[in-house]
């Protein structure tokens, strides 16, 4: 097989997407076929829906879709994770159920791993996973859960031996979400958002199957999940921007997307709305105060630098150069931009920043700016922890002594649930 | 005691239930803390039913109501409302006003404030015409009003058609229920503290002392509100700071207390320094406000910035503290960082009080 | 390359070693500099025997100058004196000034601040009256002028008599052993960077490029020098943050590593996100400094602003993490904290450049 | 007896005074009188110089002294901390041998406990004390040692037993510095001052009797001394604080007082010289500037909190309640006061920042406020440790796990030394 180049990969995606491309098609039947050509995720391998084409090429194709306007494969949120998770860890098995209808968008998916127990500590979970008459059954809590009420699958990490160390204990299944065990509660944020699930099981069940990788194996397919998960952080909501374009299948593919949005429609405000302060700072005339003019300064400097950071890291990137520095700090650069953006919001806005819901300045944007900025330096890794990695993975400072991973995790101190 | 008191009579399940109501407190729950405690008049002088004491017992009064974040119209009611009266009032409009608000009886607040949002006198656009009998019409919008909706009593700053700056300005009262007042409730970021927008047409209201003299006594009723505000965010901030520091000794994480980890210390002895700084300022802002220390404008003015930065800083870290379980509506490190964001900005935010310090020490 | 290159020319001994003298640099070694590597002349076009490079390869040059602290004249030369006669000379002048400076035969400064410290052109009183055969007389005094006594050429603003502002501004050369030129060295807090009050009583001068017409090419001169005192800087601040971070993993207290210590790794995180960010800013300013991008003058404030806070504050940690030793003079660190810190302000401080960095926006 | 009350103490020593204090007298004749009237150290011990008086009447003594204008005992520098040091740990023979001598100024003192190796980690001292034919002989290296130069006699911590874990392997003694085998060399600081010295041992030697406390009980001396050291940290300065009045035995105090504050020339601009700010600021005309007058504001904020702070610790001390936290953030508050006022200076001085010496303003003094200020956060304890120290003495946070205390110090990993 000679090697791939670009013409002719673009040529072939070209020529299949003019034969094939119809915006009057159900999205179901469009993906459907798009799946069959393995042009929907042309770096999978042939027998698993894709073209089995070296990864630079997915921006190629992609290019040809956009172009002329194609949907592509569901991916976005968990079922972009789960598919990546399966694809390298699962078996035949695994990949033969579920690949395909994550790709249809047919069915939902969403991630178990953290617990009230272990919020930064994941490989600390308590979830108990016990194998009874051939079939799995799962006892415990996890929180943090996005679009678990939604979701028909979990990627569930859960604990098969706690007489090993913590990592060793644990292993990783697929769990029906459908079922009597599972239950699904909201969790409510400060800002009045839910964005969030509770998800309880009571001896929830699995087939014995559903295993993915090996009994003690979790933590490594965990890792992938979450390598996946830092790596399309920004990717993700990429995705999902929904076309502008006029038609039945991007009506349903905006209502898909909208599913997968839906608990982050607050995350604008959460990241500080720096797009807002010059047109706010001029609205009430904050502008001309020259104290305020520093902080805004001082914000655009952040939130320009962090920009001009990520932009070089992508660079590197492209041109195949080993990843800098600077490719590490975007979710602490974030968490800087989105705090001094709540500090500018609230010297510009002054007293009406008491205010909020239909009272508050922009019809209580303002507000929610200013009450969802915290959880910005939570989410997704705490900025202490995000230090941690920093320091310890880029710049390989030693390793903090520790106590509780070299030990069976019974013996290890933990939380009592709440 | 007054904190034991505090604790049992509002705890956060209370808290979450009052600022889930219109109003934001309860007239019965307010009588009983005047009757046992004879708070609303603390700093009110005995000669007028109050129990005579200063500013210091006042600060220590807002710093345990701060801490447990009570709600109660006393803020609006003792510290705006009754220093004004004090302040500006007659003898004899003393004797009749401050009573009743000392007893607990009547609920009262000062609106000044309006759409605007200054926290200077010189904000003032209201516009006060004389009327029959000695009496003046309102007409104006009044924002940010502290209890505004609720209070039986409204002490408003108003000023002479035409005037501008500090003259011309003078207090009146006038009845909640007046006709041609439309009060409404503000959608409030911080809902234990509840702000109302009240419109005038044509209110009827008395003089409160002397005409187109209230510049001087409004400006010292604010002067010494921030005093008394400091002392509250301070209350809070020790509250947020010894919850995050309990929080961080039981959480266990790694096998181990949160609180053992150095970076998780040296968080938590920053907040110490924070806390105890802005202490010491609220405190001497207090002796200041007590003996009319002509340096109180400065000091006031230092301890209002230096409590709104460290409360709100307090908050952020106990979020930060909790993690994920700090940032949930269930967790109550929410209410106290509400109360921080607002308090930031109410009567002037950090950077104005800077400046008013400067000018206040000639500088 | 570049970067062994100056390691080995300018270690801390021989840095050491000229800061100690009056010059500051010495000739042999500025003359090899650029035989070697052509240095003086990067962004000089090759029509006038540079490197026919621009701002972005200038700027990998100044980055590896300001870690390696380079004593030698060239941002006096190459950045300040070569920038401005290129933006103001006429082709004819051009030809006779630039390639000495290319060759390393002559070193020149741009002599515009003065006493009053402003690095606006605004702030030029010296005045020029025109003298004998086109020449004209230059009177007054500039100082913080960059190896001013050592220079061979001078570029000096001056202006019209009467004149002020923006107008009536030119740029005029002069030997540095002109008659009626007084240079005096000034102690400079930071030693290896030599500065120099120069008075200036009816010296002879040439004007340089239009008369009258100055104010634009030497705004925009200095505009593109701030974009390359950014880049000298972020030099600076990543050799100090490797220091640190080298002695941390090296240095043992309490029987382990102080590297391991989660306060350090989260300061290293720290400076290391400062030192990164600031990066960015200097690349973009030099890519739009390269580009003649209608932004340059908001980025390059915004990169000397930016290089500024992280330079200083890395010195400043990184003393911190060294303890006792750090402060000690014979380690290296003080030298970088007082190029750090005279940087700060050199060309303009942070809230200046931040305020010239809106403007520019037109915010 | 019957209990002392302040009259009383108050008359007697106002009587006394009013018999003896004569400021014609010399200052070695009058401290003579004062030592062995008991009223120089009044809580001291009755046989050891003192009135046996409880603590409390210090200041009631100090009171009257200061009323006639009576000089008092010498007690500034490390001399103060020796006597405290030798009156709870010495036995007889120190306290004959070295207390009288201290009292009177004939001595003066240094602290030989930090080394290059050892900065935060005082317990890691490597210096060695050996017993050879009944001499202490003492081989190492200490660091950070002030007015060594001066010194008749140094507290030496050195290590007797690296079998036994760090702290029970140390000892401590009184070593003559005027010896061959003990080098003193001044360490130059970035600032161009050389408070320090580097002290060098080479065979040094001390008789048997000159070890303080028990052989292996280093560590509970040094602490004693340091205790005394960090509750001294102000009044040491305070005590330094010549008397503006005239005659002989007031010159031979300055002249004593000069010598001890010498290294501490700098000290005012280590702390930022906030004193100057508002002047500087007048005259540079940054004074009309809003955002400077906000960074000034904003120091005056911190530094008269700072300021309140202390006096409330004191009031609490004097009151006799037991210390809150407000006592041991003296040192951290000062930390921020002095770096903030290097913010601030700068932005006052603008382009004359640069500038040193005669050309620099004020004389100068103002570029040695830039470059001294980052030894305030070092000196005495790091602000690293002081956070550590209010984490785990104040709020009382679980220490961290350490690995270094529980071993033999020989397999502690050590810094090789420099």
């Amino acid at each position: 097989m000679t090697e791939p180049n670009e013409a002719a990969v673009r040529a072939e995606a070209r020529a299949w997407l003019e034969a094939n491309w119809n915006a009057e098609l159900g999205l179901a039947e469009w993906r459907g076929r798009l799946i069959d050509s393995g042009w929907g995720m042309p770096s999978w391998p042939k027998e698993w829906h894709g073209k089995g084409l070296p990864p630079a090429f997915d921006a190629v194709v992609a290019e040809e879709m956009r172009r002329v306007g194609a949907v592509g494969v569901a991916r976005s949120g968990v079922r972009g994770l789960a598919a990546a998770t399966l694809l390298e860890h699962g078996g035949d098995f695994h990949k033969a159920k579920f690949l395909r209808r994550i790709l249809t968008g047919e069915d939902n998916w969403c991630q178990l791993f953290s617990e009230p127990g272990s919020g930064s500590d994941l490989a600390g979970a308590l979830t108990r996973a016990e194998l009874k008459d051939g079939r799995w059954v799962f006892n415990g809590q996890k929180v943090w859960t996005t679009s678990a009420h939604h979701a028909d699958w979990g990627l569930l990490l859960a604990r098969t031996d706690s007489n090993v160390p913590k990592h060793q204990g644990l292993s990783y299944f697929v769990l029906d979400m459908r079922q009597a065990g599972v239950e699904v509660h909201q969790l409510r944020q400060m800002n009045g958002h839910a964005s969030f699930n509770q998800v309880f099981f009571t001896d929830a069940e699995a087939p014995a199957e559903h295993l993915v990788g090996e009994v003690g194996g979790g933590w490594a397919v965990a890792t992938t999940t979450l390598m996946h998960e830092r790596r399309g952080a920004d990717g993700m909501r990429l995705w999902g921007a929904a076309s502008e374009r006029k038609g039945r299948i991007y009506d349903e593919e905006r209502a898909e997307i909208a599913t997968v949005n839906e608990p982050y429609k607050w995350y604008p405000q959460r990241a500080g709305r720096v797009d807002l302060v010059l047109e706010r700072a001029k609205a009430t005339g904050a502008i001309a105060d020259p104290v305020v003019r520093q902080e805004i300064a001082k914000l655009l400097t952040l939130s320009k630098t962090a920009e001009w950071t990520a932009r070089r890291a992508r660079a590197a990137q492209a041109q195949g150069r080993p990843p800098g520095p600077e490719g590490s700090l975007g979710k602490l650069a974030a968490s800087h931009v989105a705090r001094a953006a709540a500090r500018v919001h609230t010297a510009i806005t002054g007293a009406d920043a008491m205010l909020t819901g239909e009272d508050g300045p922009l019809d209580g944007v303002i507000a929610e700016i200013l009450v969802s900025v915290p959880a910005v330096s939570i989410a997704g890794g705490t900025d202490e922890i995000q230090r941690n990695i920093i320091a310890e993975r880029v710049l390989r400072m030693p390793k903090e002594p520790r106590s509780d991973d070299d030990r069976p995790f019974r013996d290890v101190p933990k939380n009592r649930l709440v | 005691m007054l904190r034991r008191f505090l604790q049992e009579k509002s705890p956060p399940a209370v808290v979450r239930r009052l600022m889930e109501t219109d109003a934001g407190w309860e007239r019965d729950a307010w009588i009983e803390l005047n009757q046992q405690l004879g708070l609303t008049g603390v700093h009110i002088p005995e000669e007028y039913g109050g129990q005579g004491f200063g500013f210091v017992e006042l600060g220590i009064v807002l710093e345990e109501m701060g801490r447990a974040l009570l709600c109660a119209p006393y803020f609006s009611t003792t510290v705006l409302a009754a220093t004004a009266i004090m302040n500006t009032g007659t003898r004899a409009q003393q004797e009749v006003l401050l009573p009743p608000i000392a007893l607990g009886e009547v609920v009262a607040t000062l609106a000044f404030t309006e759409p605007n949002g200054r926290w200077d006198a010189s904000g003032i656009e209201m516009n006060a015409t004389p009327g029959d009998a000695g009496k003046f019409r309102l007409d104006g919008i009044k924002s940010f009003v502290l209890d505004g909706h609720t209070a039986d009593l409204i002490v408003v700053a108003a000023r002479a058609p035409g005037s501008s700056g500090e003259d011309g300005l003078s207090l009146f009262t006038t009845p909640g229920g007046a006709a041609g007042l439309t009060r409404r409730a503000l959608k409030a970021l911080d809902p234990t503290r509840k702000l109302a927008r009240l419109e005038f047409n044509g209110v009827e209201a008395e003089l409160l002392g002397e005409l187109g003299g209230a510049a001087g006594p409004l400006t010292k009723t604010l002067t010494q509100a921030a005093a008394c505000l400091a002392s509250e965010m301070v209350g809070g901030a020790e509250r947020l700071r010894v919850s995050a520091l309990d929080y961080a000794n039981l959480r266990m994480q790694f096998g181990r207390p949160i609180a053992s980890f150095q970076s998780m210390k040296h968080k938590q002895a920053d907040m110490l320094v924070d806390v105890e700084l802005a202490k010491s300022a609220a405190y001497a802002a207090a002796s200041a406000a007590a003996e009319d220390d002509p340096e109180l404008p400065a000091i006031a003015s230092l301890a209002k910035a230096c409590a709104s930065e460290a409360y709100l800083q307090t908050a952020i870290n106990t979020i930060q503290i909790h993690g994920g379980i700090g940032f949930t509506w269930d967790n109550d490190t929410h209410l106290w960082f509400k109360r921080a964001k607002s308090s930031e900005v109410f009567l002037g935010d950090p950077a104005w009080h800077r400046e008013r310090m400067l000018q206040a020490w000639g500088v």
